[in-house]
């Protein structure tokens, strides 16, 4: 016997002749958390999906040994039976399903006739997410009525509920505060103190630095190292994954913010479902001519509410006047807040950033494609110029502009998504969480991005959960909770417990 | 009540032209004589026709007038009528296995063996193709046998040849087109004659034979003297159609109708077993209509002179 | 203020705008008819004249919720209608047996398709209009074309017999009965999950509100002639769909598979197990269909069913199914169906040119829809 | 290794399967018919045949491109043929203003039917079952339910005129050329941006492959009595929707509308806008059918068009455009017409019964998608 839990030797998958994994080795000792670091595209997702039977047996070559014993799953029932749990990296929930229906789907408790015992199934599912310290979170109600941060919760619940001897985390953190990242991890910490083998994926190395034994290292789909966690430090991680040293995570630029540029004013926004709410609440501010104003808060404090207000992007209700060089603008449909002046990097990439059947060429031009338009049609050759330009700008890592956009890592078609707000030569630029699910080189290439974008004059918006990061870029920092503005710092040397603090207060 | 009775008119598809017609004169002539029509079309549609026949009876209808798109499947729809002692009258087509009280019509298969004697008046010898009617319709397998009780013999004398049969779901024009545009192709054009039943169809088959130039030169027969089809027919392009009064019909079937709401006996001429029972039938009599004797639609007042010039 | 809360009551009854549109529909036509159009008699008839599209709506809401759709039922319906035929007449088969084998055949087919469907990965609109052009030709075959008649009293008494009035009675009471538990339990249920628990009133008044429509609807019927089968049929039907759509895992299943295929597969649901099986259900439902119809004609006729996906289909829709799936009740699903009978039943009965009664129903179906979307649009 | 090369040239070329589908249908008609079936005259009718399919299936295409489904077109067909009859024999309008008035009544009809999808938030679904009904009516209102006929010379010759032999030689060596200048000119472009070049053997190849069809095509057809109006104006229509959907604005609009409406309009496009004008399109696309249709029955007739929708669907569908909208091609749709006019066709020259052709039908229908959907599952 070898000792291992789990082994899986020279694992190897292609996608249509390219290959994403080349030959990957990975043990796993019951009770060890494996921290899997890699850049994005790297392979991390995939070599998870190989392990847990979303790529079934037989569509990836090398072999996976469990208790010795060569596993061969067909289905993700049959991995789930050998105690492999994954939660992935996009969010696998159902919205029109309650929180409890989503908890038990695929192992719901039953009554005879296949009926479901709900009682039993909610009593579960309350105790579940009080271990997660999630208090505020009825079962009963549909998966959808709760903001991103919550639902990563539940999935992680999920999860949880599934009995794992193995559970692979990817990139489980990438919605959540401070706070709940420490329920997490002491979570982690009681599963691996009672045998459980975790895999660790995220590009916030202080969580893998803080809970992982093991770091396994990958680029390009290969294997580069495998170190003990102790004999490692964050800066060794990023040197293993980008290949070379980082001095620092925050690039800096001399800049000094011009005169105030845009405004808004009032803007209150009202629940979907329940119009007599407010999501946000008559807020105001102000932003300057090549300022970066970074805005915390936590998760469901209307922060991406109020952007889409501002853009006119809210499906709800919502009144907001907005000023732009002092001057009343009328944004109430993104193409006139575009035409304005304002530009919107959406939080969620999937359903609001890219378009799935276009290459990424396509998606870049989509927002300026008129501009190539020569009575109708399309000049290629100008588009194509355009795009090349703009992926050498932003170090966007595609074989081809032809290429699917899906076939792009996470990162990657953030970019894509951000050059093409960059195309309409904004103003005011709005990021929403623009690098979440970003490995380290990049989110640095994105910052420096955005100080040279100020230090032209253009005004940044930066929504973001991790404050380390709205800390690191910003000039000016809002705070809000529960739609209202709790707070706003000019960024010299603020502290995060500040921040936490103004957002936390009633 | 008696004295004005409450009429249901139920007709298969107003999408075919002469039932349009049908409806208009049978409208007049029952209000002539203080009753009230209520029409319905079950637009090719047996749920449809049964669905309004009940609506009719609800309704309180004195006699149903039935033109059925399917013969066959009205049985429980005529029992509730019956429960409710309403009258029944199959009207142009004859509602099989059901307690019909009276049924008029054209001959059918009379006006089966005028199409067939109109084109063999032009074509005695040669390649013939039945284009039969709709497979549900009871009169379009009259009209078939009609057409075969004068065909028959000299098919087994080889002198015509059926190169082709198929029925034409709802009448359709563009299905009758298809069907012989292709059978021109995989016959060569050898085609002398197309046994069509009905205007409707017949006109589809003309213009496939236009296409290939050969309108005027097949024999084409035809049923109804619809407007389109009498220019066709004094235009040269079909042989015949089979005129058929429906200003008869649908004079005599209102007054029938009406007859049998007061309790009066109206005059039948014949018997025909649909199956449940011999139906008292009044059967009318059809016209071959040449180009020689198409006047007789406008001294009938069934056209104007200015409808047939109309170009 | 007073827009936001009536848009709120739509929004949280979302079937409250159909209901509206039905009450208004029928009020319009009792006018005009001069009561006719609600008599017993015609109420009696608009029932049994939508049980046909009701059944197959049934399935077909299962279908949709799961994001797939059924084309082939039209034909499917007309296919198993002509075998209830064959058998019957042709056969001499006892009507339990002749109802067996067609309840299999329907299993059979439906699944035929859902393995098309689910393990071949054939869109379902293709196998649809596959199955749609097969069946139908398969009907013609096995017909020969003609139509199969006169079936046995005993089948044709499926399409067009009453429960006794007596029987109709206990039913309307045990529903009753049966709601109020149901209030009951849903009281203790929310409470324990410290949900808002209606005021005591409200639930009251929905209780008095299904005795007084239970009420009515025996009491008219059996001041007709009872409640006829088929419409007995369907509300057997309504309540076995109801529960596993809202009560059992296969239920939860469909509208997982629905709202997110890939999220159902990755948490270790067969989806297309469950997919095979919705069409399973849907081929049950055309049997049934089938030979509540044959039982109608009196007759397997080779043109039955006709065009019946497209009422089943729009029913569905009108019934508030959402068409990206995921979405949507079978309940409404058969007022989508009853929409629509009561147009085609009441323009029939006010004599209506039939055009005119196409133009009217093409427009009354859009603006049903456009009254129910734009009610919901606090969503965009 | 040598089944991956074959799946990989599936994958390429999408439309492969399908053309070989049509290759071996071909085949086994004309061995049937003894070379009847590939006779010039038949050929020339086939594409007569499918011409008005044809013809709506290209503004389907869009259609369904962009997410949406319009089930009104058969009846918007019907009633715009229906117009042209009436225009053309009861007011003796000149053809030229005949084609004006019916293709802009084509155009307002059709933004109609896009205005309540886009904007009143109505599904295409329920618009099109809506229009389908209530433009059958008034076909039925226009034409007073009869056929409309005589119709003059003119409007006859649209249908079932030809081009002459010189000219479509002149036609042939046309596209030709223009095959030939923007294979080059796609050379250079990729060369230019140093983009991989295809071998000059391969794309030699591709230019021959295209002469030798159009060739074929242009000789089949002048041996006959030259290429027919309606497949003319097909052909153009390919050109110009290609054109469309690949070249101009608009056309990638489609594609990022139907793939992801949300991110299409998060990035200042007008999706409203051009979700209409997609259904706009689709109007005058019936509008073009209808009058085709009209002059090939030399009569508007009440019933023309029924059910045309669903043959232009199937022909999106089983040219490869996918039902969840964002890809899909318009001379994919032209060859899934095709496959079923050939069906069509041969069975018909066959002498098949009724019901045999439906099956067969049915059957090839959805083996042809099958086809399809396994050799593409290599993507994955
Ligand atoms: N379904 C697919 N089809 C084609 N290529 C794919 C597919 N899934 C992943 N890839 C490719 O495989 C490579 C590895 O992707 P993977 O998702 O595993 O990266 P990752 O390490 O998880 O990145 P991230 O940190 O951004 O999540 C990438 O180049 C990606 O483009
Ligand atoms: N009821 C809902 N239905 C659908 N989507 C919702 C609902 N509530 C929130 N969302 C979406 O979930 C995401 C998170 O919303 P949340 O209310 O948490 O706002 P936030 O302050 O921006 O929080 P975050 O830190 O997650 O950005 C947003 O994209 C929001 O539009
Ligand atoms: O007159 C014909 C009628 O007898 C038949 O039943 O249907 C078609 C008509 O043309
Ligand atoms: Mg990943
Ligand atoms: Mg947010």
């Amino acid at each position: 016997m070898s000792g291992y839990l789990l082994e899986m030797k020279g694992i190897a998958k292609k996608f249509g002749g390219v290959p994403a994994l080349d030959g990957i080795d990975l043990t796993l000792k019951a009770g060890e958390c494996i921290g899997l670091c890699g850049e994005n595209g790297a392979g991390k997702s995939t070599l998870m999906k190989v392990l847990s039977a979303v790529y079934p047996h037989g569509t990836w070559d090398g072999q996976i040994l469990m208790d010795g014993k060569p596993l061969e799953a067909q289905s993700i029932r049959e991995s789930e039976a050998a105690g492999i749990v994954i939660i992935h990296q996009e969010l696998m929930l159902v919205p029109e399903l309650s929180v409890t229906e989503n908890l038990f789907l695929g192992n719901e408790i039953t009554l005879p006739g296949g009926r479901m015992d709900y009682p039993a199934m909610n009593q579960r599912a309350e105790a579940l997410l009080k271990e997660l310290n999630l208090r505020d979170v009825n079962v009963v109600l549909p998966v959808s009525t709760y903001g991103g941060g919550h639902q990563q919760l539940i999935e992680i619940a999920k999860a949880l509920n599934k009995n794992a001897r193995v559970l692979i985390l990817d990139e489980p953190s990438s919605s959540l505060t401070a706070n709940e990242i420490k329920v997490l991890l002491d979570i982690v910490r009681g599963l691996k103190a009672k045998g459980v083998a975790c895999v660790y994926i995220s590009h916030k190395l202080d969580e893998v630095e803080a809970i992982c034994d093991t770091i396994v290292v990958i680029r390009d789909g290969k294997h580069i190292a495998t170190t003990p966690m102790d004999r490692m430090d964050v800066n060794q991680i990023i040197a293993q994954m980008v290949g070379r040293e980082m001095s620092q995570m925050y690039p800096t630029l001399e800049r000094t913010p011009g005169e105030v540029v845009f405004e808004a004013r009032n803007v209150t926004c009202y629940d979907l479902d329940r119009p007599e709410r407010k999501k946000v609440d008559n807020v105001s501010f102000s932003l300057r001519r090549g300022e970066i104003l970074g805005i915390a808060g936590l998760v469901g404090a209307g922060r991406t509410e109020l952007v889409t207000a501002l853009f006119g992007a809210y499906p709800g209700r919502c009144e907001a006047e907005v000023w732009l060089e002092g001057q009343r603008i009328d944004s109430r449909t993104p193409l006139k807040a575009i035409r304005c002046g304002l530009a919107l990097v959406p939080e969620d990439r999937k359903h609001h950033g890219i378009v799935r059947d276009m290459d990424v060429g396509q998606n870049i031009t989509l927002s300026v494609l008129g501009r190539f338009a020569r009575f109708t049609r399309i000049d290629r050759e100008a588009e194509l110029a355009v795009v090349s330009e703009e992926i050498a700008r932003l170090g966007l890592k595609t074989a081809s502009p032809f290429l699917s956009i899906t076939s792009l890592s996470g990162g990657n078609q953030q970019k894509a998504v951000l050059s093409k707000m960059l195309l309409t030569k904004p103003k005011v630029l709005i990021l929403d969480e623009p690098t979440r699910g970003v490995d380290v080189g990049a989110k640095f290439e994105i910052y420096k991005l955005m100080l040279e974008l100020a230090a032209q004059g253009m005004s940044i918006i930066m929504v973001s959960s991790e404050l380390a990061e709205v800390l690191g870029v910003s000039d000016r920092v809002l705070v809000m909770g529960e739609g209202k503005l709790r707070g706003d710092f000019v960024n010299d040397n603020l502290s995060q417990e500040t921040v936490l603090a103004a957002a936390l207060t009633h | 009540d008696a004295k004005n009775p409450k009429i249901g008119f139920s007709i298969d598809d107003l999408r075919l032209e002469r039932w349009a017609r049908d409806r208009d004169y049978f409208v007049a002539a029952a209000e002539k004589q203080g009753a009230k029509v209520f029409v319905q079309s079950a637009d090719a549609s047996e749920q449809r026709q049964i669905a309004q026949i009940e609506n009719l009876i609800s309704r309180g209808v004195d006699v149903l007038v039935i033109v059925p798109y399917n013969a066959t499947v009205l049985n429980n729809a005529i029992r509730e009528a019956k429960k409710a002692k309403i009258k029944v009258v199959s009207y142009d087509r004859l509602i099989l296995n059901a307690d019909v009280d009276a049924y008029i019509s054209f001959d059918n298969k009379k006006v089966g063996e005028l199409q067939a004697k109109g084109v063999l008046a032009v074509k005695p010898k040669g390649n013939y193709y039945l284009l039969g009617g709709a497979p549900t319709d009871n009169n379009a397998k009259m009209l078939r046998e009609g057409q075969l009780a004068v065909l028959q013999p000299l098919i087994d004398k080889g002198d015509i040849k059926v190169i082709g049969k198929q029925w034409v779901k709802d009448w359709s024009p563009s299905e009758a087109m298809s069907i012989i545009e292709n059978a021109l192709t995989a016959n060569g054009n050898k085609l002398d004659a197309v046994v069509a039943s009905n205007d409707a169809t017949a006109g589809g088959a003309v213009q496939a034979l236009a296409s290939q130039k050969l309108d005027g030169k097949v024999a084409v027969s035809g049923q109804d003297a619809d407007l389109a089809g009498v220019r066709r027919v004094i235009a040269g392009t079909q042989t015949m159609t089979v005129y058929k009064p429906l200003k008869l019909i649908a004079t005599e079937a209102a007054n029938l109708s009406i007859q049998l709401v007061r309790g009066e006996k109206p005059a039948f001429n014949t018997k025909i077993n649909n199956g449940f029972k011999q139906v008292d039938t009044r059967l009318l009599e059809p016209t071959l209509l040449t180009k020689a004797n198409v006047d007789t639609v406008v001294t009938d007042g069934f056209y104007t002179k200015a409808q047939l010039a109309a170009k | 203020m007073q827009t936001t809360n009536l848009k709120q009551l739509f929004t949280q009854y979302k079937i409250l705008a159909l209901l509206i549109a039905i009450a208004i529909i029928w009020a319009f036509f009792s006018w005009k008819t001069e009561g006719g159009f609600t008599s017993p008699r015609n109420l009696s008839n608009l029932m049994r004249q939508m049980a046909v599209t009701g059944i197959v709506a049934c399935g077909m809401a299962f279908v949709i919720i799961a994001g797939e759709i059924d084309l082939s039922v039209g034909s499917l319906l007309g296919l198993l209608g002509g075998i209830a035929a064959v058998l019957d007449v042709t056969h001499g088969m006892p009507l339990p047996a002749t109802i067996a084998v067609v309840l299999a055949c329907g299993l059979v087919l439906g699944l035929f398709n859902g393995y098309l469907t689910a393990y071949k990965g054939i869109p379902s609109f293709i196998v649809g209009l596959g199955g749609m052009l097969a069946y139908r030709g398969i009907v013609l075959g096995v017909t020969g074309g003609s139509t199969i008649a006169p079936v046995s009293d005993p089948l044709v008494n499926l399409g067009q017999g009453y429960l006794s009035p007596q029987m109709g009675v206990v039913l309307g009471v045990a529903l009753f009965v049966l709601a109020a538990v149901l209030t009951l339990r849903q009281r203790a249920s929310l409470a324990r999950h410290g949900l808002p628990v209606h005021p005591v009133w409200q639930d009251a008044l929905r209780l008095a509100a299904i005795g007084a429509v239970l009420f009515a609807f025996v009491r008219t019927l059996n001041s007709y002639e009872g409640i006829p089968l088929p419409v007995l049929l369907l509300l057997a039907l309504l309540g076995i769909f109801s529960y596993v759509a809202t009560q059992t895992v296969f239920g939860r299943r469909i509208y997982a598979v629905g709202s997110n295929m890939e999220a159902t597969r990755l948490s270790g649901v067969n989806v297309q197990a469950v997919k095979l099986w919705i069409f399973g259900l849907m081929g049950v439902m055309c049997a049934l269909a089938g030979l509540i119809n044959t039982a109608r004609l009196a007759a397997g006729s080779p043109s039955a069913g006709t065009s019946g996906e497209l009422d089943a289909i729009a029913a569905c829709f009108i019934g508030g199914t959402s068409m990206r799936g995921g979405s949507g009740t079978v309940y409404g699903a058969l007022i989508g169906a009853l929409v629509m009978a009561s147009l085609d039943n009441g323009m029939s009965m006010l004599d209506v040119d039939s055009y005119w009664q196409m133009i009217v129903k093409g427009a009354i179906l859009t603006l049903a829809v456009w009254v129910d979307v734009a009610t919901r649009s606090a969503r965009r």
